[in-house]
């Protein structure tokens, strides 16, 4: 039991791996995609039919670029923070049930690779983490630029985490547990039982949080392509570079799967239609990342600051106030 | 398998202290350390006591330790650190004869049969809700009190590294040589 | 429309308007108040709509380079041609170096010598298309029209060394056989009935 | 093998000397800081582990406070280290000399 338990978390991780890292490699595609449809251009076309073999082409180039380390960087750390920002985003989807258990040959397999009872505060500690490759690599590189968007990147990430953790504090309190199976079962009633009816201003805020947790476009602070170059990656090269971009598409597909089973009911009863509609959902959120990029533009820093301190949190925390008043009486 | 795991964030998080304490180079320090704060809630995950884990992840490594590096930032991080040193004799004799002495009364086996739990575990609650129950019957007190040493600490942090103090309200000495040398230049 | 018309146009009624821009708000509240106006007027939702509905049209403009082509304007100037005579399918150029002369970039390089038959031809002729600034000075100072700009604008390449054939700046004989030099309408352009005007003599002009 | 209390407390007195051989050794300011962190956290591991062997949630409590009490030290050491920097350029501990009267 114990050596078939080791075995089956062993390949739960390979599996979420895999499918994760190409995963990650077709949201490349995926975005460049609609970003294009959505300025009237087609995108990739060249690489295969349609361009889908794009993300092979771009890996190629990746992995057989020259690997950069600037003379004056320090190097052991200019080296790892890359890894760093891969493996958090891998480590915090280590938590998240990914489908509805299934039964195979017999066998019972929950899509979750450890279910702990802390779940969702791992999730947050984990993805609190993972700027440390952009804060590390950043001051590791010695360049001013990527300097100046360390100390983005660093005051944005503490901001919002303040905001993730009160707004999801009220459904929380509702639910009365970490696990994100228990909120999936919480809400596993139809369509009524989701916490979005009963929490909306919570999901607004955890939505919004998403964007400045993943570093995506209204809040594409940490790498603010049109104002300080690439931001901490400017003096990245080749795969080094490439895993800044997987840990970022992972991160993105890991928060949309955390949004629709905190929110949107998860997959529901566990039922072959909620496992699709879980992946819908999922996939909905997932598109909403590239939607925005391609409508809206990016805001001030100090305009990013202004919206966390003195609009999200307070609202946040009278959410979390009249939560608690209603649940006492 | 607890042994396994005890033994590599052992070594772990001692390698990782170790080069935050002995290297001359601020980055590797900063970097070496968040690791070993990450390796130390992996001993809290390990001894059943999750929520603590959780909080020693996003508070330490999350907050603390970026708190640091926003310090380090006015700093340059790729120069090394020149430590004076006296007596690094001196330094690691008084560090062990310390050491031994908190082994010693760590293992004195007087105080550890002695120990009774004030607050003991309650049968079928999870970590978290223990820590909750606890947290806010016994310890509610100091909980408010805590609060609101971290609300002063915030706002003396604001004030102290707000824009408008750079000139000091306590130490004058800086202002005046300031102000002679403008008259010796006008 | 002529000049005087246009002069004289009312500006006013012309779909001119003034953009109604408010008073910049000084007070926080006054700047509360205008997110909340802005964040309930929509407009960033009607930015999501404005791209969504461009995709959902589907109405693409790429035009796919090296598979599709836009057209080149009939008086494009761009890569150097070496014309050839209709009647006797010879080189047009003469051989006198004005171009060289001319160049202002320096990339056109000749070299001449006399054949058997003790004329002058062009043993060797290279344009640096590297070093070409397309000013149109070669083709200008021509005595012959021998050398012209072409339609053909991808000049690219990856060694210098494609830039310097004059073989392929050549006109093939038969393209002028057929009349697909182009010659263009315009001042020094031969006409549709310029056989019946111009007198049959190797050198046409 | 089983992992007793003792392991922990061996491992935490192995953690607390390195931190104070860092507080011994180290001049600059920031660094110091590091080693006074390193000494905190080896305490909440000897408390974390009496608290889960002897069954009672005092010592996890303990490790909260302290961890309260870290954070507060951050923000109001961090903020006097970067006034500090700001007014003389050094943060060396043998700099601080302006109260030697």
């Amino acid at each position: 039991m114990e050596i078939a338990y080791f075995i089956e978390t062993v390949i739960k991780i390979v599996v979420i791996l895999l499918v994760f890292s190409a995963l990650a490699g077709f949201g490349t595609y995926f975005e460049r995609k609609i970003l294009a449809f959505m300025s009237r251009r087609l995108g990739p076309m060249n690489v295969g039919p349609y361009g889908v073999l794009q993300i092979a082409a771009d890996g190629i180039k990746l992995f057989t670029k020259e690997d950069i380390v600037p003379t004056n960087a320090v190097g052991p750390i200019f080296k790892i923070a890359p890894v760093i920002t891969a493996a958090t985003a891998f480590m915090a989807a280590a938590a998240i049930p990914f489908l509805p258990q299934f039964t195979i040959f017999g066998y019972t397999v929950h899509p979750i690779v450890a279910d702990v009872n802390i779940g969702i505060l791992y999730i947050l500690g984990v993805m609190a983490v993972g700027f440390y490759g952009p804060l590390l690599g950043s001051l590791a590189s010695s360049n001013k630029f990527a300097l100046l968007s360390a100390a983005r990147a660093a005051a944005v990430f503490i901001s919002y985490e303040v905001v993730t953790g009160l707004s999801l504090l009220a459904p929380l309190m509702m639910v009365g547990s970490f696990s994100l199976i228990d909120f999936n079962n919480y809400q596993a009633g139809g369509i009524s039982d989701w916490i979005i009816w009963s929490q909306p201003v919570a999901f607004l805020l955890f939505w919004i949080a998403a964007f400045a947790e993943t570093g995506r476009t209204p809040f594409h602070l940490v790498a603010n392509d049109h104002e300080i170059i690439d931001g901490f990656g400017t003096e990245y090269s080749g795969m080094r570079w490439g895993l800044f971009f997987i840990g970022e598409y992972a991160n993105m597909f890991f928060i949309s799967f955390v949004i629709v089973l905190l929110f949107l009911g998860g997959f529901g009863d566990g039922s072959v239609l909620g496992a699709l509609g879980f992946l819908l959902k999922m996939s909905f959120f997932f598109f909403f990342f590239l939607w925005v990029r391609a409508a809206w533009p990016d805001i001030r820093p100090d305009q990013l600051m202004w919206l966390c301190w003195k609009v999200l949190m307070p609202i946040a925390v009278i959410n979390v106030v009249i939560t608690g008043f209603v649940m006492m009486f | 398998m607890e042994a396994i795991a005890f033994y590599t964030f052992a070594i772990l998080t001692t390698v990782m202290f170790l080069i935050t304490v002995l290297t001359n180079h601020a980055l590797y320090a900063l970097s070496a350390l968040a690791a070993g704060m990450i390796f130390i809630s992996a001993f809290f995950f390990l001894l059943g006591a999750d929520f603590l884990g959780a909080i020693q992840i996003i508070v330490y490594t999350g907050a603390v330790m970026a708190l640091y590096a926003f310090g380090m930032m006015f700093f340059d991080t790729t120069r090394t650190v020149v430590e004076s040193r006296t007596s690094p004799q001196l330094v690691f004799g008084l560090t062990g004869v310390a050491a031994l002495t908190v082994v010693a009364i760590f293992v004195a086996p007087i105080i550890s049969e002695n120990i009774v739990a004030l607050y003991p575990a309650v049968d079928g609650a999870g970590n978290s809700q223990m820590v909750g129950m606890v947290l806010f019957t016994k310890y509610l007190i100091p909980f408010e009190v805590a609060a609101i040493m971290l609300l002063v600490a915030m706002i003396a942090g604001i004030v102290l590294a707000g824009k408008k103090m750079d000139h000091s309200l306590t130490l004058m000495k800086d202002e005046v040589e300031c102000k002679n040398i403008e008259k010796e230049q006008a | 429309m002529s000049l005087e018309q246009f002069k004289n146009r009312d500006v006013s009624d012309s779909g001119y308007y003034l953009v109604d821009i408010d008073a910049y708000p000084e007070k926080g509240f006054d700047k509360f108040k205008r997110i909340v106006a802005r964040t309930f007027r929509g407009e960033l939702f009607v930015g999501l709509w404005v791209v969504m509905r461009e995709m959902i049209k589907f109405d693409i403009h790429t035009v796919q380079y090296p598979k599709e082509k836009l057209p080149v304007g009939p008086r494009y100037r761009a890569v150097h041609e070496m014309q050839r005579l209709w009647e006797s399918g010879t080189e047009r150029c003469i051989g006198c170096g004005l171009c060289e002369k001319i160049c202002i970039s320096d990339c056109i390089r000749m070299d001449t010598k006399i054949d058997e038959n003790n004329r002058k031809v062009v043993s060797e002729y290279t344009i640096n298309l590297g070093r070409c600034i397309f000013c149109g000075y070669c083709a200008e100072v021509c005595p012959e029209l021998a050398i012209v700009h072409g339609g053909r604008y991808e000049n690219t390449s990856e060694q210098r060394a494609h830039y310097t054939d004059y073989q392929d700046m050549l006109t093939p004989f038969d393209m002028a056989l057929n009349g697909q030099v182009p010659e263009y309408p315009g001042f020094g352009a031969v006409t549709p009935h310029e056989d019946e005007r111009v007198k049959s003599t190797p050198l046409a002009y | 093998m089983e992992i007793t209390l003792q392991h922990y407390l061996i491992l935490s007195v192995v953690l607390f000397a390195i931190g104070l051989i860092g507080v011994l050794r180290r001049k600059n300011l920031l660094l110091l800081f590091f080693a006074t962190e390193i000494l905190l956290n080896a305490v909440n591991i000897a408390f974390a582990a009496i608290s889960s062997y002897y069954g009672d949630m005092t010592g996890q409590m303990f490790a909260f406070f302290i961890i309260a009490v870290a954070a507060s030290e951050v923000a109001v050491g961090l903020g006097l280290l970067v006034l500090w920097y700001k007014r003389t350029g050094k943060i060396d501990l043998d700099a601080m000399t302006s109260m030697r009267g």
